[in-house]
């Protein structure tokens, strides 16, 4: 059977239903559909927790928020992009607050804002420390309202359809009952979000495998700017758990194995007893990551079982401030590491966080090929450049969603209706190869979960805070050598009920694929700039590389990079500086 | 899709020990029931005179009346203090603008009823 | 500490059990492991079969709700240690339709919240852009504690009228609608009365208090239901003694 | 909008009320004539007392609300009870009938006895 709707939105997170209300609003004839691999409340949206960044304090401007966001990223990202984003994304947040999101207030009744790393004025919006939480459960709430927004939960999408350079829809699987279906739509937008899970110690949820960036790929989309992964610097060392940079924000210290705030020995800034905004702890990301490495090097990090720390200092904070301000950081500090943090140290370290890169759009999200949107993590439009600034990603999902959203939704509406027959039959191979997949027995005896873990461990050794041209290339070669593998594991499971055999066993195939695309980007970009760190090359080289890496997929299956020029508007390309 | 419906157990309430509680809890009303009866035979035999009064705390001192009443003191009790405990859930009192606090709630509870059980000894026995 | 313990997993797979059968695994016993940890030790290297749900392991997404050792709980914020030496009994969340392994239907759930209209109504909408809607900190916490629902089930899990009467609309559809209606922003407590006031609503609810007990994120959907319980029945006294005008 | 017309608010009103004055009043009362007078712990009230107490009408009035909340307390969770504890929700019809129709009866009885026997 073939379902149609006129719109389909690949994923229920943040950025997929934001598009998908915006659909419903530009043209509430249209018929839209979310299809989600979770219940949408369960997205990773939820795990969010520090704020979303959008100028409103009366001290503040668009143009300080842009030029944070554009020397945070290192001037990779598009600044054309950035203009819009600064200025649509305190509507959006407001949006929110009409819907009902329980932002923190100030005592007048205004919504109040929060410190953030790298952002020179107090501009993050919050919801105590569960922001994204809040925020996620406010727009599937919201979502509700709408009768005609159609859901597919618990849908697994496999394969985007394209002919002819446009999109028509996708195939998926039904995870309750097995049932694999082809649903075809005027127009496609991928909100799948990131890619964490190619890593071994991640923040990010089990979900996060990188699906959407993987099946636009294979469709003939091309990605972009792969090799910059955000490291975070403050994750609880075995679960990588996220403390959120609200910590540091609300004043807390990092200190290494001396008790020593180690940072200011890294150009960023000195230590105050409170906190000073775009210095010492309140640095960017990639910043402070790197310096954990230094640290360690130098032997000023604690070694544990789970690896060197060092630790996060929240207790001359006060219970008071403590709870009022980060509630869910005292929670899961005394659930998943047993201590308090009023009275005691957090053991953090680096943990992979975001991807600043993903399906390469404008900044109407439209992609390379007609008729497919994407928005959110999973899409690079670019805002982020080589380093996303903490809280600028939530506001990014909801302007883009919409933005996304709008344009899908006009591209619909302008080209309704007939699905070419050549595209069908592509479902039907699909359907088939699924079926192919169900019944896979492996060769031999490789655990399929093997093959991931290797795959982690290459990417760590390969392409962590630090790489290098023989680190890169050593992990291309392991990822094709797994690839290889990969083609012989089989699954335990080949009954239909919920099968999260076959499901893990189809993200593996696409977390693969976006291992090699992240890694052949870094192997060609000789350079170093924000998250992407070369021991080999380590300035920035504005001549060659101020330009998106944008990679597509060979017919050997291997990546092919090309570069785009960044677009400068008003910010030329200068120094990061940070704590002076 | 055929999916699998545990079925429930008669005793459910065996199953947890915040069930069992529970179902105690609620039959803790039997006994407010048996009290309202015992109270009436009371005031019945008070109003047929001093020699029905005599015969009503005669057979109030049998073993099975005691009995009952022990149990049933026991039962009220655990009403009383459960009744007490959840009071708060559904009130919401507030006070210059701020919430009291639910254990505030409770123990104002316990003072009323401190306060009306000596009320009602002495009117009995002044 | 022993290094291992034993989970006694309840497996119900419908092409081959017509009620579930319990498999004993064992895993690892390490510190900080969650019982979701054993899940997935089992899931990665013993027996791919086994299908449950999970995403966050961060105790927020509302994924992974089960039932241990008798209890509802989130299996990635139960730890294995709490419960050594074991063994741990794993089965799936109470009162609902298994539909394999660890995996249970909560579409009733799904079908219900928006029966409860589980978001923000406006006599008058104002336009974005003549900013936001006021609301102290004060009138912020009077919903605060409703609006940290992750959805997790566990409450009706631990609520024996839900089991007995499955039209129940249940603690966390109506703590949502509680957390609208104390919302000082919201409009829409006269839209959502009747279905919360309808047998299948508050009424059905005896105060049985475990789905308080074992929310994981302290909602205290009880609390909720007997506040409604007081605002309705007042209400309905209201409607009855007060001359239409003057309500 | 028109709200479905039940009769379960007032019922649990009722039970609210009587659940309260239950928990307040019935322990020290069911102590004294249940326990520490026929046990010989206190002495017991002489019946002349205990007629001048009983026909004040403050006594008559509080003793009255007193039966007749109870029983509708008793009425309303024994319901209940039935119901959950017993899975009985299918005699509901009778049910409600025996409890209701208790607490009715009951009330009936304590109006009688309070307005003309005392
Ligand atoms: C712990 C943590 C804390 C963070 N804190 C902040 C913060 O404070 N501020 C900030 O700005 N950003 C923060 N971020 C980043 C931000 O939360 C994410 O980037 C953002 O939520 C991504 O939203 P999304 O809508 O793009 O994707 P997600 O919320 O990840 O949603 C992806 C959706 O796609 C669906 N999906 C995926 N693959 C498939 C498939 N194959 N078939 C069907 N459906 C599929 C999933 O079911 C899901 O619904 C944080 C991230 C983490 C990990
Ligand atoms: S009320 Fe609590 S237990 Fe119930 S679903 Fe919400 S979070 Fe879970
Ligand atoms: S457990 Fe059930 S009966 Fe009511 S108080 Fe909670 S909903
Ligand atoms: S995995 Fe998300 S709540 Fe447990």
């Amino acid at each position: 059977m073939t379902a149609f709707h006129d719109v389909l939105v690949i994923g229920g997170g943040g950025a997929g239903l934001r598009a998908a209300i915006a659909v419903a609003e530009t043209n509430p004839r249209l018929k839209v559909a979310i299809v989600s691999k979770v219940y949408p409340m369960r997205s990773h949206t939820v795990s969010a927790e520090g704020g979303a960044a959008g100028v409103a304090a009366a001290d503040d401007s668009l143009d300080e928020h842009a030029y944070d966001t554009v020397s945070g990223s290192d001037w990779l990202c598009d600044q054309d992009a950035v203009e819009a984003f600064v200025a649509e994304a305190p509507r959006e947040l407001l949006r929110l607050e009409h819907w009902g999101c329980p932002w923190s207030r100030q005592p007048d009744g205004h919504t109040a804002v929060r410190a953030f790393g790298g952002m020179k004025k107090k501009r993050t919006w919050f919801a105590a420390d569960r922001t994204g939480f809040h925020m996620l459960h406010t727009l599937f709430q919201t979502a509700l309202s709408f009768p005609d927004v159609v859901r597919y939960d618990e849908w697994y999408v496999t394969k985007l359809l394209v002919d002819d350079g446009r999109a028509y829809g996708v195939v998926a699987i039904e995870v309750a009952t097995g049932r694999i279906e082809t649903i075809t739509a005027s127009a496609v937008i991928v909100c799948t979000g990131g890619c964490g899970r190619v890593y071994p110690f991640t923040t990010n949820a089990n979900i996060k495998t990188g699906d959407g960036m993987a099946l636009a790929y294979r469709a003939g989309a091309p990605l972009k700017d792969m090799e910059f992964v955000q490291y975070h610097p403050t994750g609880l060392p075995f679960t990588g758990i996220l403390i959120t940079e609200a910590a540091r924000a609300e004043g807390g210290w990092l200190l290494n194995k001396d008790g020593y705030r180690y940072l200011q020995d890294y150009d960023l800034g000195t230590p105050s007893p409170t906190p000073e905004l775009r210095s010492m702890e309140l640095g960017p990301r990639d910043r402070l990551s790197q310096a954990f490495v230094h640290e360690q090097e130098k032997g000023r990090t604690i070694d544990t079982a789970y690896g060197p720390i060092v630790q996060l200092d929240l207790r001359h904070l006060g219970a008071d401030v403590i709870d009022a301000k980060l509630p869910f950081v005292r929670e899961l500090c005394s659930k998943y590491q047993n201590i308090d943090p009023v009275t005691e140290l957090i053991p953090v370290r680096p943990v992979v966080h975001y991807m600043m890169g993903g399906i390469h759009t404008d900044i109407h999200g439209a992609t390379p090929i007609e008729g497919l949107y994407a928005a959110g993590e999973v899409a690079c439009v670019s805002i982020n450049g080589a380093n996303r600034l903490g809280s600028n990603s939530l506001p990014e999902c909801l302007v883009f969603g919409t933005r996304a959203g709008r344009a899908a939704a006009v591209f619909a509406g302008r080209y309704g209706g007939a699905v070419p027959a050549a595209v069908l039959a592509d479902g039907r191979d699909e359907e088939r190869r699924l079926e192919r997949d169900l019944g896979r027995h492996a060769e031999g005896r490789e655990r399929f979960a093997d093959i991931r873990s290797e795959m982690q461990t290459t990417m760590e050794t390969g392409a962590g805070i630090y790489r290098d041209g023989d680190s890169l290339a050593k992990a291309a070669d392991e990822l094709r050598e797994l690839q290889e593998r990969f083609a012989d594991a089989g699954i335990d499971d080949h009954s239909r009920r919920f099968n999260t055999d076959l499901v893990a066993l189809l993200e593996l195939s696409f977390m693969l694929d976006v291992a090699e695309s992240i890694i052949a980007c870094a192997l060609q970009r000789q350079e170093s700039r924000g998250a992407h760190q070369r021991t080999d090359y380590p300035a920035r080289d504005d001549e060659r590389y101020l330009a998106h890496s944008l990679i597509h997929r060979g017919p050997d299956g291997l990546g092919v990079v090309k570069y785009l020029p960044v677009t400068i508007t008003r910010w030329p390309p200068g120094e990061r500086v940070y704590g002076r | 899709m055929s999916l699998y419906q545990r079925p429930i157990p008669t005793f459910w309430w065996l199953e947890r020990r915040s069930y069992l509680l529970f179902v105690l809890r609620e039959l803790s009303s039997v006994f407010v029931a048996w009290f309202v009866v015992y109270l009436l035979l009371l005031i019945n035999a008070i109003s047929g005179g001093s020699t029905e009064y005599e015969q009503f705390l005669d057979r109030s001192g049998h073993w099975w009346v005691v009995a009952i009443n022990v149990i049933a003191l026991l039962f009220v009790l655990l009403h009383t203090v459960t009744w007490f405990g959840l009071a708060p859930k559904a009130m919401v009192i507030q006070l210059r603008g701020r919430r009291v606090p639910a254990a505030q709630v409770v123990v104002g509870h316990y003072l009323l009823w401190v306060v009306l059980s000596a009320v009602v000894a002495w009117v009995v026995l002044r | 500490m022993a290094d291992e313990i034993t989970l006694e997993v309840a497996r119900y797979r419908p092409d081959q059990d017509t009620e579930p059968v319990f498999e004993s695994y064992q895993v690892p016993l390490r510190p900080h492991w969650a019982v979701l940890d054993g899940l997935t030790y089992i899931k990665d290297h013993l027996d791919g079969t086994l299908s449950f749900r999970w995403s966050c392991r961060m105790g927020i997404c509302g994924s992974c709700g089960m039932t241990v050792n008798g209890d509802p709980q989130l299996s990635c914020a139960t730890f294995l240690t709490d419960y050594a030496p074991g063994p741990v009994r794993v089965e799936p969340l109470r009162n609902f339709p298994v539909v394999r392994d660890l995996v249970v239907d909560i579409d009733d759930f799904m079908d219900k919240l928006p029966k409860v209209k589980p978001w923000l109504i406006r006599a008058v909408d104002s336009p974005v852009e003549e900013g936001d809607y006021l609301q102290t900190p004060d009138e912020l916490d009077a919903y605060q504690q409703f609006s940290m629902c992750i959805n997790c089930m566990l409450c009706y899990s631990a609520c024996p009228v839900y089991a007995l009467e499955p039209q129940f609309i249940g603690p966390a559809a109506i703590a949502l609608a509680q957390r609208y209606n104390l919302d000082s922003r919201d409009d829409g407590a006269a839209e959502r009365r009747e279905v919360l006031e309808s047998p299948e609503g508050i009424w059905a609810c005896t105060f049985v208090g475990e789905c308080s007990a074992v929310c994981p994120k302290d909602v205290d959907p009880a609390g909720a239901i007997q506040r409604y319980k007081l605002t309705a029945a007042t209400q309905t006294l209201k409607d009855f003694l007060l001359p239409r005008g003057a309500r | 909008m028109s709200t479905r017309r039940s009769p379960e608010p007032v019922l649990w009103l009722l039970f609210s009320a009587g659940g309260m004055v239950a928990a307040l009043m019935v322990p020290v009362l069911l102590f004294l004539f249940g326990l520490a007078f026929p046990l010989g712990w206190i002495s017991p009230p002489d019946h002349a007392h205990l007629l001048a107490v009983l026909r004040n009408p403050i006594t008559r009035l509080i003793l009255f609300g007193l039966s007749a909340l109870a029983l509708f307390h008793w009425a309303h969770r024994f319901r209940f009870t039935l119901y959950e504890g017993l899975q009985l929700k299918r005699f509901s019809v009778p049910i409600v009938l025996l409890c209701y129709g208790g607490a009715v009866a009951g009330t009936i009885i304590a109006g009688y006895l309070l307005a003309f026997v005392v």
